[in-house]
């Protein structure tokens, strides 16, 4: 076991390291062909290593606007992106799973087709123009539910966390409870909106795992011990259907924040994708390294969790780290 | 009662001819080609037949809308905006950018994607795992944020969005196509053909390609798909087609002030990208399993 | 006149990774020495995990071997040219219907080695086809037909073709018959047999079925993790079996509970 | 006394070339206690016969018998819960390729534990009490031991906390039979129990299921495509050609006096150690080739390859019966 860990974090080491390589030269690009800083004389890769130290130091650079530390800023922002793609993917497992699940286990009836119908629209719907509508049209949202940024302006939220949901529970000394519904009722509308594509997602790898299962032999044998289906779908085709869909969908990950992001600016709020956005807006480029880094770093360390997770897990993935050793 | 057509021998069809035998019979796929191929002609051909060019304003007619509606004219069939620009024209006009600019993306990331692919896949070694770490951190990089780097690097421009949401597609392309490649690889027809001697680009062309259609398509489908979301969100948040080029995405951009007045400005565009996506992705379900049903 | 073919100390061994940066390496057989003459059949038996199958696959070139030489009539087979070895050694996969491409007619997938290796125009090649299908008892009829049109007898037959199309000395088998039922077995035994007394082919060949062994075979090799302990005339290894491991070979093909 | 009696079974399948007959009126006849083998080559039925006896068939099936009793029960009239109730109670089947129906995510004490019988209100509460007295009764531990070791398994608790992919496949066939005796059905159906195994595997699994025969007296029912193989145990065989039942009778009848051409073939692919061919001779083999399921020859289908076949076989023979041999042929192979 530790020796896996110990080599999947090696393999970490080097995209980490690459990762580095690439922002350097984004930070490199950025510096000289909009000059904010007075140019560095040495070669570059004495310049790269000092930038790695800065990085490993947690110095990320300072905005160009504020002169305050990036890491810090870009991490505040990016836990309220976490949260918001958090609650959304909470919620269209919540509706996904089900469905894929029946859809699988109908396979090519009606009840399938309509199922997948929706799942076609859901990745169909272009997410901002879905978050447009949703803002704008008074009667969908609007009205009845915040739409513009994370929280209300009347309540000052000390940062603990960075995850505003959390943040709000600590001051209930102050606000009772209602910090915390307000929050709440900011996150719904974007959330739903990024479901869209979320539930799409899922309720397709739901199904294709589904049926795999359904077809495969031991599915049979508990149909020749005289299982009924229902008994058959939850002792049996639940356990191996449901965890392949993980690693499915932390490949997708990439593509989620990149939506959350796009989300984050219909709805104006203050994650790390409007961050991004206003900063470049407003010529503070050295934002993107940072940005990069702290997205690409948290991508990486959650798929190196997923996959311990997974092994964890799953006793066909466990065995195999048997034989490795 | 028995079913004997012993001499009857199944008609020898090349697996392709068979696939598209198979495909003709789907009536919703087919149905979902012909739009598409309309689409795209009609968008290509708009300029010559449209009645009004997306750029002419008319101070007499602004803000009108669809026709159906209270107050609409005939003469504009989806109304017009606020400078009295034909709604359709400047709708056929968006498409032939997204569109047009999806199927180049599609075209080109797939071509340097499957070449990139194979070249890594065939060639086992330093090559191939030195690809796999750099691929590892460019996946990394949401799409969004490298199409966000590459414009603040060489500016907002139609060409360079598309340029950097082909490079933020190519490194999913390349390890799918990668992976694709990789499993058929492992196939024993493969060793024998190996076996006999042949070139790497003989093994790919007889070996591999006829045998990976069924997930390239799924594949393309998606890229397909991902690369018009993203030229259009580009283009609504500013990045993409600068004026007068008007893009589907930018097209939403431009008339969101005016959403209380006319809707159906917002509207029609994102209808728009829905449509083609959904017929996109029927026509690409229909014919994957038209390969899966062929290869049974 | 030397050997047809002869292997010396041939040795495969895998490199496993193992702890944190240490490998470890993983004999699949070695080593491992032995000739065979023309005309003659080498049964390659032993359990599974015996390291038969990497010992064919090294022979045929799909593994590449870590030690030791293999030589096809006295020439060492690094020094020829793939052309020279394909037109010597042929392999028939272990199945059929994995090892023929499926989207390739029968005609391709024997004209392929034609073109790959031989210097033939394209109406010799589409005689050749003709002769070799007929060879192995199939209708020309079958050279528009795609694999999965086929029986599997018939994809045997095909995957014999394939492998007689450029007339080899010798032909290695990995477990062909293990996936076909007994009658078919014997319909392919009989066609091997067939083969062998026309041309005078060699064959090397991995099989579970004692029985078949001792009928087709002229000499025995017995494996036993990676080593040879037994080698000899068909006869004198089923007779008088000197291992523990050969007589348990031969002693599970007779069932002990009669009634 | 027979256990189960399928007369005149017939399966159509509805496929896209239209409805296929795959099995033609086959009939069964299977000896309470006896070891019966079906044998066919791959593609011949047998495992559509055997799901057609268990009820698992897909929808697009259409299954006719004129008779098809389990002793008493008519199972062709069970709804589909009181078909349940009598799978892995009155009948279980093994498979071939045990490790694959074995469900991966399971240890294999779950998966046994499974199919015991469940535990009724009086157990539960005798458990209950037992608890308070704390006397040591974990009926169902023992219960599971027991049964491994009738298979042979020694080390069961190791074996129990196993998953599937981490033992042989030997010892995951033995845990098959093992769940497939747990509720001493009266019958059971072994699906090619020993193809793809090692040699010395096949005949450690035949002596396991002959010993549950001898000992338990339990029906076995043995779907085989080895006719060597699987005679060395039968009692009784029946001979499967392309959804037809050809031939069938006891060891004694079939081996000494086979009627059937078909099962004359199949003796002769037994070659044993008394050499009935020199070295490198031809075998013998029916000619041409099975055909495939959409290309059936008309009435019976072992016609065109039949060496004894005339004008009339192209009628589907009847079934004679003699002293329980029964076959199907026109011009069965005489006494001499």
């Amino acid at each position: 076991m530790l020796s896996f860990l110990i080599r999947r974090l090696n393999l970490l080491l080097i995209t980490a390291l690459i990762l580095t390589i690439i922002a350097f030269m984004i930070d490199r690009t950025v510096t000289i062909s909009h000059a904010t800083t007075t140019l560095d004389q040495r070669n570059y890769i004495a310049q790269y290593f000092s930038y790695l130290w800065q990085i490993i130091n947690g110095n990320f650079g300072y905005s160009s606007i504020d002169q305050q530390g990036l890491l810090k800023r870009g991490l505040v922002f990016f836990a309220s992106t976490l949260e918001l793609c958090f609650v959304a993917l909470l919620f269209s497992s919540l509706m996904a799973i089900p469905l894929g699940l029946l859809a699988g286990l109908f396979r090519n009836t009606k009840l399938d087709y309509m199922i997948m119908t929706i799942a076609i629209i859901g990745l169909a719907l272009p997410v901002f123009w879905v978050g447009v509508m949703a803002i704008l049209l008074p009667s969908i949202g609007g009205d009845i539910l915040p739409v513009d940024g994370n929280l209300s302006l009347v309540y000052d939220i000390p940062v603990v966390t960075g995850f505003l949901l959390i943040d709000t529970l600590l001051v209930t000394e102050q606000y009772g409870f209602f910090a915390f519904i307000d929050r709440v009722a900011h996150l719904i509308l974007p959330a739903l909106v990024l479901s869209f594509f979320l539930i799409a997602e899922i309720v397709r790898l739901t199904r294709h795992s589904m049926t795999m299962v359904m077809r495969s032999n031991y599915i049979q044998t508990a149909y020749a011990k005289g299982f009924s289906r229902t008994k058959i779908v939850f002792t049996h085709a639940l356990k191996n259907a449901l965890p392949p869909i993980i690693p499915q969908l932390r490949l997708q990950l990439s593509t989620i924040l990149s939506f959350a992001m796009t989300v984050e600016i219909v709805f104006n709020l203050n994650g790390i994708g409007k961050w991004l956005f206003i900063s470049l807006k407003s010529g503070d480029y050295l934002v993107l390294p940072a940005g990069m880094l702290i997205i690409t770093g948290f991508i990486l360390i959650f798929s190196i969790a997923t996959e311990i997770v997974m092994v964890l897990i799953s006793p066909l993935r466990r065995g195999s780290l048997y034989v490795d050793k | 009662m028995l079913i004997n057509n012993g001499f009857n021998e199944d008609k020898i069809q090349s697996p392709l001819r068979y696939i598209w035998s198979i495909f003709k019979g789907k009536s919703i796929a087919v149905v979902a080609m012909w739009l598409m191929i309309i689409l795209i002609t009609t968008s290509i051909l708009s300029p010559w037949f449209m009645p009004h060019s997306p750029l002419t304003q008319d101070p007499e007619s602004m803000l009108l809308p669809p026709y159906w509606a209270k107050g609409g004219n005939i003469n504009h069939i989806l109304g017009t905006d606020d400078l009295g620009r034909d709604t359709l024209s400047r709708l056929f006009q968006g498409l032939q950018f997204t569109l047009g600019g999806a199927l180049t993306i599609t075209f080109f990331v797939a071509f340097l994607g499957m070449v990139i692919g194979a070249g890594a896949a065939l060639t086992k070694g330093v090559k191939a795992s030195v690809l796999h770490h750099l691929l590892d951190a460019l996946l990394a990089i949401p799409s969004l944020l490298s199409a966000l780097i590459l414009i603040t690097i060489f500016g907002p421009s139609y060409t360079n969005c598309l340029i950097a949401i082909g490079l933020s597609l190519l490194p999913q392309f390349i390890r799918a196509s990668y992976i694709v490649i990789e499993q058929e690889l492992s196939k024993q027809y493969i060793v024998a053909l190996q076996l006999d001697g042949a070139t790497k680009t003989r093994l790919f062309r007889y070996g591999i390609l006829p045998n990976i259609l069924e997930p390239t398509i799924t594949i393309l489908n998606r890229l397909f798909t991902m690369s018009i979301i993203e030229i259009a969100t580009l283009g609504f948040l500013g990045f993409g087609a600068q004026l007068p080029q008007t893009e589907l995405g930018s097209l939403i951009a431009n008339s969101m002030e005016l959403i209380y007045l006319s809707p159906w400005l917002v509207t029609f565009p994102g209808l728009a990208i829905f449509l083609v996506i959904v017929i996109v992705n029927i026509f690409a379900e229909g014919l994957r399993h038209a390969v899966i049903e062929g290869e049974e | 006149m030397p050997s047809l073919l002869k292997v010396t100390n041939l040795c495969k061994s895998f490199t496993q990774p193992s702890g944190l940066f240490t490998t470890r390496e993983k004999v699949a057989y070695g080593p491992v020495s032995f000739s065979i003459e023309a005309g003659q059949t080498l049964a390659v038996v032993g359990e599974s995990g015996s390291g038969k199958s990497a010992l064919v696959r090294t022979i045929a070139g799909v593994l590449k071997a870590t030690s030791g030489n293999i030589f096809i009539k006295g020439e060492p087979l690094e020094s020829l040219s793939s052309q020279q070895r394909c037109l010597s050694v042929r392999m028939i996969f272990q199945d059929p219907s994995s090892s023929l491409n499926p989207k390739m007619t029968v005609g391709k997938i024997l004209n392929a080695p034609l073109e790959l290796n031989t210097n033939k125009n394209a109406t010799e090649r589409h005689d050749k086809i003709i002769e070799t299908l007929k060879l192995v008892g199939l209708l020309p009829d079958y050279l528009a037909f795609f694999p999965n049109m086929l029986s599997s007898v018939q994809k045997h037959q095909v995957a014999i073709a394939r492998a007689m199309i450029l007339d080899p000395d010798i032909i290695l088998a990995d477990e062909i018959l293990t996936t076909l039922d007994i009658s078919l077995r014997f319909k392919i035994v009989n066609l091997l047999l067939k083969i062998q007394r026309e041309k005078g082919t060699s064959y090397i060949f991995v099989a579970h079925n004692m029985h078949l062994v001792k009928h087709m075979s002229d000499q025995i090799m017995v494996l036993h993790q990676g080593k040879i302990i037994e080698k000899g005339p068909t006869a004198t290894i089923c007779e008088h079996p000197q291992q523990e491991q050969t007589k348990y070979l031969l002693l599970t093909h007779q069932p002990d509970y009669r009634k | 006394m027979a256990l189960l009696d399928i007369r005149n079974l017939s399966i159509d399948i509805e496929t896209a070339q239209g409805k296929i007959r795959v099995i033609d009126k086959a009939s069964l006849n299977i000896v309470d206690g006896s070891i019966h083998g079906l044998i066919g080559e791959s593609g011949s039925g047998k495992t559509l016969i055997a799901k057609a006896i268990l009820g698992l068939h897909n929808s697009n099936w259409t299954v006719t018998a004129d008779r098809m009793f389990l002793g008493k029960t008519d199972l062709s009239k069970l709804s589909q819960k009181e078909r349940r109730q009598i799978l892995g109670t009155e009948i279980s089947m093994i498979f071939q390729e045990p490790s694959s129906y074995l469900d991966p995510s399971q240890k294999i004490h779950t998966q046994i534990e499974s199919v015991l019988p469940k535990k009724t209100m009086q157990q539960r509460f005798r458990r209950i009490l037992s608890k308070i007295k704390r006397a040591h009764i974990s009926s169902r531990r023992l219960q599971i031991k027991e049964l491994l070791h009738k298979v042979g398994i020694q080390n069961d608790v190791a074996v129990l906390n196993c998953y599937p992919h981490q033992l042989s496949e030997g010892v995951c066939q033995k845990v098959m039979i093992a769940m497939a005796i747990a509720n001493n059905p009266r019958l059971i159906i072994a699906d090619e129990p020993t193809t793809s195994m090692e040699a010395v595997t096949q005949s450690q699994i035949f002596r396991l299921l002959y010993k549950l025969n001898q000992l338990n007296n339990t029906t076995l029912l043995i779907l085989s495509n080895n006719f060597a193989n699987t005679s060395g145990i039968s009692d009784y065989m029946t001979l499967v050609y392309c959804g037809q039942t050809v031939e069938s009778g006891s060891y004694k009848q079939i081996m000494g006096s086979a009627m059937h051409p078909y099962t004359q073939a199949m003796l002769k692919t037994m070659i044993n150690n008394e050499e009935i061919y020199e070295h490198k001779a031809q075998l013998y083999t029916l000619p041409g080739n099975i055909p495939s399921s959409n290309q059936l020859p008309i009435g019976c289908r072992l016609g065109p390859r039949c060496p004894r076949a005339q004008r009339i076989c192209v009628k589907n023979p009847t079934l004679t019966i003699k002293k329980g041999h029964s076959f199907r042929c026109h011009y069965p192979i005489k006494l001499s």
